[in-house]
């Protein structure tokens, strides 16, 4: 924060930095305590109560990431014992950075699936409190330094997640919440895996012990495969996406938002943080090529199948495939000294910028489906009369998707390239640039919907419906953020910059 | 080899066992087993970790699962709700595999049809609904229309 | 203003929020933001206005389009008094956004705002009832935020921004039709743009890796020349693929097929966009690289700048050639801007002072020039249906002022004495003797002679052959008016013929285009 | 080895005894091909030969809550078993004699 | 004696000290060995049923032995806490509802239920995956096995582990058993991590069974008065022997084998059978009693941590003196919290409520 901040409110720095220990567990357990009030109050007879609990959540968020950003990572001991025995809660730069997306795009969420819910006839009494506890478990994701409180939080990811998608209970709905489940079933079991055979080589379970007195042995190089498939199952990521399209865009699309924009991209979070803090050792050129090879075939493959999807929903789901490519091209990119600082800032704001353009994406969307009962290109044809402010939402967002300039996804894209050009890795910088343009691909060929005229005798058979004016201006605001961060990544990145890992920092001095 | 050390190969067998049967049967019931097994032999690779350390008997991995068991048991019963659920819709206890049943379950999913229709110059405006070949059940043709999309 | 004399040399702003100075000094130094700021908040204020509110549209356009004037009208004062008005803030751990009102920028800025102001009044009665404004009118205002970012941006970072925010923003204007032609040519128009973009990409990365974050130096950036001088092979790949990207925009030959497909896009946006704004933006990106970022004698050195000049020359000979093939006014008009567009080109590639004078000062004669032609043929499409240029017979006495506006523009693209394309051709010419060039000379010569063989029947059939019996006549009385057409669409060409007709007649007048580029020339590049 | 009392020997008599039972009770399931039969075997011998394994644990228990303990377990065990045969052998009987379709 | 022989054998024959009977030792330990060798026998053969065998029902039993096996593996492998949780839960729960769920999905699919024929009738849509992803399992499974049996033949126990330190700092903890203490005070996050789970679980099966039927075979039973005439007594006498048993195991959890997860199963247990029998009805919608169980729980859990960061210094922490009552009084809520949502689980309703007469 710009030095101006700082002197003006002394007292209230002060203050917050020392609240902040406590807003670690506050914000995973005030989203909890709201879901299970909600649930024991109905949310019929207190619509009021999860907005609050909302912005209560944003409130711990926001004072968490000031402390961050003013006394440096946040640590607090759960039960008052030490690591490897208890489990810490820590919250560095990168956490900090995930915790306030999720705060504004929970917000969001939150304030969109209401009137949306009510809007398609599907019962809020259960929405709320699982979308509640998601936000706790992400949150917990974020903070929590402990291997196994890590698998619980993982479950209850998924948890969550199978039956937001499956909410819509028709056929296609039930098929892909079934397939999320198994799936993420065996990705979660490997995952746990994985951490046995941690345990059983270093015997703790928090973070950064096991990373430091792990060595390069066969024990190490199981558990990171074993975690690492399992948490590919689990966000989607290439070999293992099978699930991800029709999950996403059969459930409601509040849901999807937040499954997209938060869910899928906390269990990839996780990967970065356990290969930057637990796995480093491990981490030698051929492992990050393989890695970054899986990450430049998911950037084609998803805008491959974006392309050719009917549905607007489905394109924006493979678009999420293809946006996680971008995040695993670090791990390549990390070992080397050139490229470390700049990759590693490109991965966290791509995450940051992605999350709210997908959010955006998805809500316009709903809007649409809202609107229109049906989400198929065709019918984006002369909607914009109607559903105007929506429209520009979708165009902002996919600009930002595509990494076009005003917009935050093009700084970026643009650290990511400058990283791998000042580390002479032609390959990566290739994939970047390609990736863009095929994002482009995609996103245009929609866009092309947006303005072309309607086909000559065009009945519509019903004015598309009147949007409630909350549903219409949330994925606006979304967009304008994704563009805010275009216009200045200072203040993000500094907020990165506390407790980056060893591994980035080392070739700073 | 101590009993530790030969539990955990037991443990190795089992997870195999579990991976395969997961794979390859497609039975909805027959994949929960399989999970509910590999979940087990992964237990079973804890506790026999947890049982290396000739004095003493590390508490932790019983911790976790113990943990693990009741997650376990709460993640299989929402998939056999889901997998009875997904039974009273479509009629069938295993998940299409290939494109074309999908294609029956949801056309609107992976719509062939309105792709080819639309290269051929512009389908039928989306306000009226659109014809579609006769998928295998004429019965859900009907009861699927435009607004079932959510 | 008194105030401003004491401070004579340039000031840079580091902070995001400026501390030192006062409010009215800091305002006054962040101006160029300011006029970013207005045209983009009139783009936001239009998007909000429903469709049917006509009257407050043209309201918030007209504003918008006079205060961006009046903006810039005071930096050029500020210019003009030596003061380089900056400001500047940290996007990126090592790069900035920099905007930066020097002579070139105002120079392009000046001409894109004064055209723009003409081009609104033009396009609000050509498109009386068409559906869709709101979105017209919106994204038109983006664009002339973005061409105002670009003419002032002050490093290449931020010059790439704003040059692919063009991109965004040309986008929905070129489909503004939305009908299955309009939709091809914007996927043509894109593929062109985003492939060079991609190129001007890797270029700019490629330079901040290799020199890291520097502003627009009159003469080169001395850093450019150590790591040139150290890695010149790297130095040379960056250049060819920073050029490469610009000419895209420039619409030099193998990257230009985008202009032509482009036309189908409804005549006020043909008229600014690929007369003015987007083509000029190449251009103005090859004299900023050439001149501001390697220097004209470092670009010699790489052998740049020789083959620079030689597709130039080749992309004026055939833009020339096409346009003699077409039957279609528009696509015509399009191909010959293709051709003159690399006058500048060609002006930048020679390296000489004189020559440079000439590429610059043809920026703001072909923009007069062009933008004539172009609402002409537009004022001939919309009122007599007009497509081809065989129906041109007569038109000449059907509408008269048009048709003189029209006339006035051709002669000047030909390159005849009084009027402006002489000048600028005359200005290459001579830069091209002094440097030695001679096979220049020679095409120009072959240039003005092609210009002439597809002007000259053009003219020759509004003027001299009858028109048609029972062709629509526009003389009858229209309810009283005596004016051939909308006056908002007569008058936009007549003053850009007259603006056109005076840069050519007084160029030495102190405040003609030539003599304000002849300023830069001296004033930023000392040359031999 | 060197003495082995009374009570030793008791116990293992009566663990193998039970063994014994649990082995005739297998058999005698895997051998006959009606339901009932098998049910008649194994509720006989199991139950028999639980109650010779839990009196022979009995034996070696030290504290007489473990006493208290086994029989308890060896009550629920007589329980349980009784409860579910009788359920078995009512469905089977209403099924319709119980015979096995295919030979075992 | 047998019990001294016994003893020797399980605390390792790895220390192999050389008392007098030296040949009983090594008798022992071979039965041991013996024993352990058939014991994973019985579960590997068990599992291969389970995963490859014909018949759908016949798996389904086989998986309850399979769990039982595993309940007795871990009894070996000195984890009694497990041992009661794996039978009680893993066994038993996942039993019952992989039965009833069995019972929902016999059918249309050509699996058989128990009256069809043995084998699957021939048009049965193939029930395994094309042959090549049967050999990618395979490879995968073979793959998987060799790595882990590498690593765990392999692999050197570390000298400090975390629960050698939970052991160390037992005394702190307020409860002697090591699994409770780290349960319900070192890793208590963890703990409330997975009742959330519970609660979440039959949350997303409220979303997903609005429509199913829920009525089972006890109730037309129950309700026709032609039910087996031993059951009425058998609930007599189950019913407050089940209660007792959750107390005890609640009780001993403290320091003996136990705790809320087990006493919670047995509770779970003793609600299936209502619900078998025809004693308690689903209801759709949970009763606020319900709901405050079902939240109670949680909430109760969060507060005490909560209330912990004011009196204790760090959220979690149990005020000095106080933490045996409070993990007692917690235990005893997170037993039904635990209980509850099983039952529900598995009647898949929303409640339930007394069959009314």
């Amino acid at each position: 924060m710009s030095s101006e901040f700082a002197d003006s409110g002394l007292m209230t720095a002060e203050l917050l930095t020392a609240s902040a220990e406590l807003a670690l567990p506050l914000v995973f357990f005030v989203p909890l305590l709201t879901a299970l009030l909600v649930f024991w109050v109905g949310s019929t007879r207190a619509p009021w109560l999860p907005p609050l609990g909302a912005a209560l959540t944003v409130a711990a968020a926001v004072v968490l990431i000031f402390g961050v950003a003013n006394g440096g990572p946040q640590s607090h001991h759960l039960g008052g014992w030490q690591p490897p025995l208890g489990i810490e809660l820590y919250a560095d730069g990168f956490a900090a950075v995930m915790i306030a997306l999720t705060a504004v795009v929970g917000l969001a969420v939150t304030l969109y699936a209401g009137p949306y819910l009510r809007g398609k006839g599907l019962s809020l009494e259960h929405f709320w409190p699982l979308w509640l506890i998601q936000w706790a478990t992400l949150n917990g994701i974020f903070i929590s330094a402990d291997l196994f409180n890590l698998y619980v939080m993982l479950e209850l990811l998924t948890l969550t997640g199978a039956p937001l998608a499956a909410m819509a209970a028709d056929r296609a709905a039930l098929s892909a919440a079934l397939r999320y489940m198994l799936l993420a079933l065996l990705g979660s079991l490997a995952y746990l895996l994985g951490v046995a055979l941690l345990y059983g080589a270093t015997g703790s379970l928090h973070l950064q012990e096991v990373g430091a007195l792990l060595e390069a042995d066969a024990t190490a190089a199981i558990a990171a495969a074993l975690i690492t498939a399992g948490l590919f199952a689990k966000a989607a990521i290439f070999p293992l996406h099978i699930w991800l399209m029709p999950a996403h865009s059969n459930a409601p699309a509040p849901a999807s938002a937040a499954l997209s924009a938060l869910v899928a991209k906390a269990v990839v979070y996780l990967v970065l943080r356990l290969w930057l803090w637990v796995f480093p050792v491990l981490l030698t050129a051929p492992m990050g090529w393989l890695i970054g090879g899986i990450g430049a075939v998911a950037i084609v493959y998803g805008a491959v199948q974006a392309m050719r999807q009917p549905r607007l929903k489905p394109v924006i789901a493979y678009s999420t495939i293809a946006q996680f490519g971008y995040l695993l091209l670090l791990l390549p990119l990390v070992v080397l000294p050139a490229a470390a600082l700049p990759a590693w800032q490109g991965a966290a704001y791509h995450a940051v910028v992605h999350g709210l353009a997908k959010a955006a994406a998805f809500l316009a969307a709903g809007n649409m489906i809202y609107a229109l009962g049906h989400d198929r290109l065709e019918g984006l044809r002369g909607l914009t009369p109607y559903l105007s402010v929506s429209m520009l939402a979708l165009a902002l967002a996919f600009a930002s998707l595509m990494g076009m300039p005003p917009t935050g996804g093009f700084l970026s894209k643009w650290l990511l390239l400058s990283g791998a050009i000042a580390a002479e890795q032609w390959l990566w910088a290739a994939v970047v640039i390609v990736g863009g343009l095929l994002a482009a691909v995609y996103a245009f060929r929609v866009l092309a919907y947006v303005h072309a005229a309607p086909p000559s005798g065009w009945v519509e058979l019903r004015a598309p419906r009147r949007l409630p004016r909350i549903m219409e201006w949330t994925p606006v605001v979304l967009a304008l953020l994704a563009l805010l961060l275009g216009v200045s990544g200072m203040p993000l990145l500094q907020l990165l910059a506390h407790g980056a890992p060893e591994i980035v920092t080392q070739w700073a001095e | 080899m101590s009993q530790a050390a030969f539990y955990a190969l037991v443990a190795g067998a089992l997870t195999g066992i579990g991976i395969y049967g997961l794979i390859t049967q497609r039975h909805l019931l027959r994949r929960v087993l399989a999970v509910n097994i590999l979940g087990s032999s992964v237990f079973l690779l804890l506790v026999a970790l947890a049982r290396r350390h000739p004095d003493y008997v590390d508490p932790v991995p019983h911790a976790m699962v113990l943990t693990g068991i009741v997650i376990a048991v709460s993640a299989t019963a929402f998939a056999l709700v889901l997998a009875r659920r997904y039974h009273a819709a479509t009629g069938l206890t295993h998940l299409p595999e290939d494109e074309e049943s999908e294609e029956a379950l949801a056309p609107g999913l992976l719509n062939r049809r309105s792709l080819a229709d639309r290269r051929s110059g512009g389908g039928p405006p989306p306000g009226q609904p659109e014809r579609r070949q006769g998928a295998r059940r004429r019965s859900d043709e009907d009861r699927r229309s435009d607004e079932g999309a959510q | 203003m008194a105030g401003m004399e004491g401070v004579g040399m340039e000031r840079v702003m580091g902070e995001w929020m400026a501390t030192a100075g006062s409010v009215q000094q800091s305002l006054y130094q962040a101006l160029p933001l300011i006029t970013l700021i207005v045209s983009a908040l009139t783009a936001v204020i239009i998007f909000g206005l429903r469709d049917h509110r006509r009257r407050q549209r043209t309201f918030w356009n007209l504003f918008g389009a006079t205060i961006k004037l009046a903006l810039v009208a005071v930096m050029v004062y500020a210019v003009v008094q030596g003061v380089v008005l900056t400001v500047s803030w940290p996007v990126l751990p090592g790069v900035t956004l920099r905007l930066s009102a020097d002579p070139l920028a105002l120079f392009f800025a000046l001409l894109s705002a004064a055209l723009w102001l003409l081009t609104t009044l033009y396009a609000i009665a050509y498109l009386e009832n068409s559906g869709q404004r709101a979105r017209f009118f919106g994204f038109f205002s983006l664009c002339v935020a973005a061409t105002a970012g670009i003419a002032l941006a002050g490093n290449l970072f931020t010059f790439f921004i704003f040059y692919e925010a063009l991109t965004l923003a040309t986008y929905p204007l070129v489909v503004h039709r939305g009908h299955p032609a309009a939709l091809a040519a914007g996927r043509t128009y894109l593929r062109y743009t985003l492939g060079g973009g991609a190129l001007l990409l890797c270029g700019v990365v490629g330079l901040y890796a290799g020199v890291g974050d520097q502003a627009f130096a009159p003469g080169g950036m001395e850093a450019v020349a150590a790591w040139a001088a150290e890695s010149p092979r790297a130095a040379t790949v960056v250049l060819a693929l920073l050029l490469a990207g610009v000419a895209v925009k420039a619409a030099l030959v193998p990257l230009h097929g985008w202009l032509p497909i482009a036309m189908v896009a409804p005549a006020p946006v043909s008229a600014l966009l690929h007369a003015v704004a987007v083509v000029k933006a190449g251009a103005y990106g090859v004299i900023r690289i050439v001149q501001d970022v390697y220097g004209a004698d470092l670009a010699l050195e790489l052998g740049v700048t020789p083959v620079l000049a030689a597709v130039a020359a080749v992309t004026i000979l055939y833009g020339s050639l096409r346009a003699l093939a077409q039957r279609d006014i528009k696509r015509r008009l399009a191909f010959s801007t293709v051709s003159q567009v690399s006058f500048i080109t060609l002006g930048v590639a020679m390296g000489g002072a004189v020559g440079l004078v000439g590429g610059i000062v043809h920026l703001v004669h072909q923009g007069l020039m062009k933008i004539t032609l172009f609402f002409c043929a537009g004022n001939y499409a919309e009122k007599l249906g007009i497509h081809r240029i065989d129906q041109l017979n007569g038109v000449g006495w059907r509408m008269p002022w048009t048709s003189v506006a029209f006339t006035i523009g051709a002669l000047g693209m030909i390159g005849l004495p009084p009027l402006a394309g002489f000048i600028s051709k005359w200005h290459l010419g001579l830069g091209a003797y002094q440097q030695g060039w001679y096979w220049i000379i020679g095409v120009l010569v072959c240039s003005t002679l092609l210009n002439a063989a597809y002007f000259l029947p053009v003219l020759r059939r509004i003027w001299l052959l009858p028109s048609p019996p029972g062709a629509p006549s526009e003389r009858l009385r229209l309810r009283g008016r005596r004016l051939e057409a909308h006056p908002w669409l007569l008058w936009p060409p007549l003053i850009t013929a007259l603006a056109a007709l005076f840069a050519g007649v007084l160029a030495a007048s102190p405040i003609s285009p030539l003599s304000w580029a002849e300023r830069i020339v001296e004033q930023e590049y000392v040359l031999p | 080895m060197e003495t082995i009392d009374l009570i030793d020997l008791v116990s293992i008599g009566l663990l193998l005894l039970g063994a014994l039972f649990f082995l005739t009770g297998t058999v005698g399931l895997l051998r006959f091909n009606n339901c009932f039969a098998r049910l008649h075997a194994l509720t006989k011998a199991d139950n028999v030969g639980l109650g010779c394994i839990a009196l022979g644990l009995m034996l070696q228990a030290e504290s007489g809550w473990a006493v208290a303990k086994i029989a308890l377990i060896w009550a629920l065990a007589q329980l349980a078993a009784t409860v579910s045969a009788h359920l078995i052998a009512r469905f089977s009987l209403r099924l319709g004699g119980g015979v096995r379709r295919m030979p075992p | 004696m047998i019990r001294a022989l016994a003893d020797d054998a399980v605390s390792g024959a790895a220390t192999g000290a050389a008392t007098g009977a030296a040949t009983d030792l090594e008798i022992a330990a071979l039965l041991w060995w013996a024993f352990d060798g058939l014991l994973a026998l019985g579960l590997l053969g068990l599992a291969y049923q389970v995963v490859a065998g014909r018949q759908l029902f016949r798996s389904v039993v086989l998986f309850i032995i399979y769990g039982l096996l595993m309940a007795v593996a871990w009894a070996r492998l000195a984890a009694p806490d497990l041992a009661l949780a794996e039978a009680a839960i893993g066994a038993g729960l996942t039993g019952a509802l992989l039965l009833s769920a069995y019972r929902n999905l016999i059918g249309t699919d050509g699996e058989e239920g128990p009256h069809a024929p043995i084998t699957p009738p021939a048009g049965a849509p193939p029930m395994t995956v094309p042959r090549w992803a049967a050999l990618f399992a395979a490879a995968l499974a073979g793959l998987l096995v060799a790595g882990i049996g590498w690593v765990a033949v392999g692999l050197q126990p570390p000298e400090q582990t975390a629960g050698r330190l939970a052991l160390e700092q037992l005394a702190e903890s307020g409860v002697e058993n090591p699994v409770t203490a780290v349960l319900l005070n070192f890793r208590s996050i963890d703990t409330i991590g997975e009742v959330v789970v519970l609660f979440v679980a039959f949350l997303a099966a409220r979303v997903v069974a609005q429509e199913l039927d829920h009525a089972g075979p006890g109730d037309w039973l129950r309700a026709s008065q032609r039910e087996p005439l031993l059951v009425g007594p058998l609930i007599a006498f189950i019913a407050p022997m089940a209660v007792l048993v959750t107390g005890y195991l609640l009780w001993a959890g403290g320091h003996q084998p136990g705790g809320a997860f087990q006493a919670g199963a047995v509770l779970a247990a003793l609600a299936v059978l209502l619900r078998l029998t025809g004693r308690l009805r689903p209801r759709l919608e949970p009763t606020l009693l319900e709901r405050s169980v079902l939240v109670g729980g949680v909430v109760l859990f969060s507060a005490i941590g909560l209330a912990g960061a004011g009196l204790a210094g760090a959220v979690l922490e149990y005020p000095p003196g106080w933490d045996y009552r409070l993990i007692l009084l917690i235990e005893t809520v997170l037993t039904l919290s635990i209980a509850l949502p099983l039952a529900l689980l598995f009647s898949g309703s929303g409640g339930l409520r007394q069959e009314v007469r």
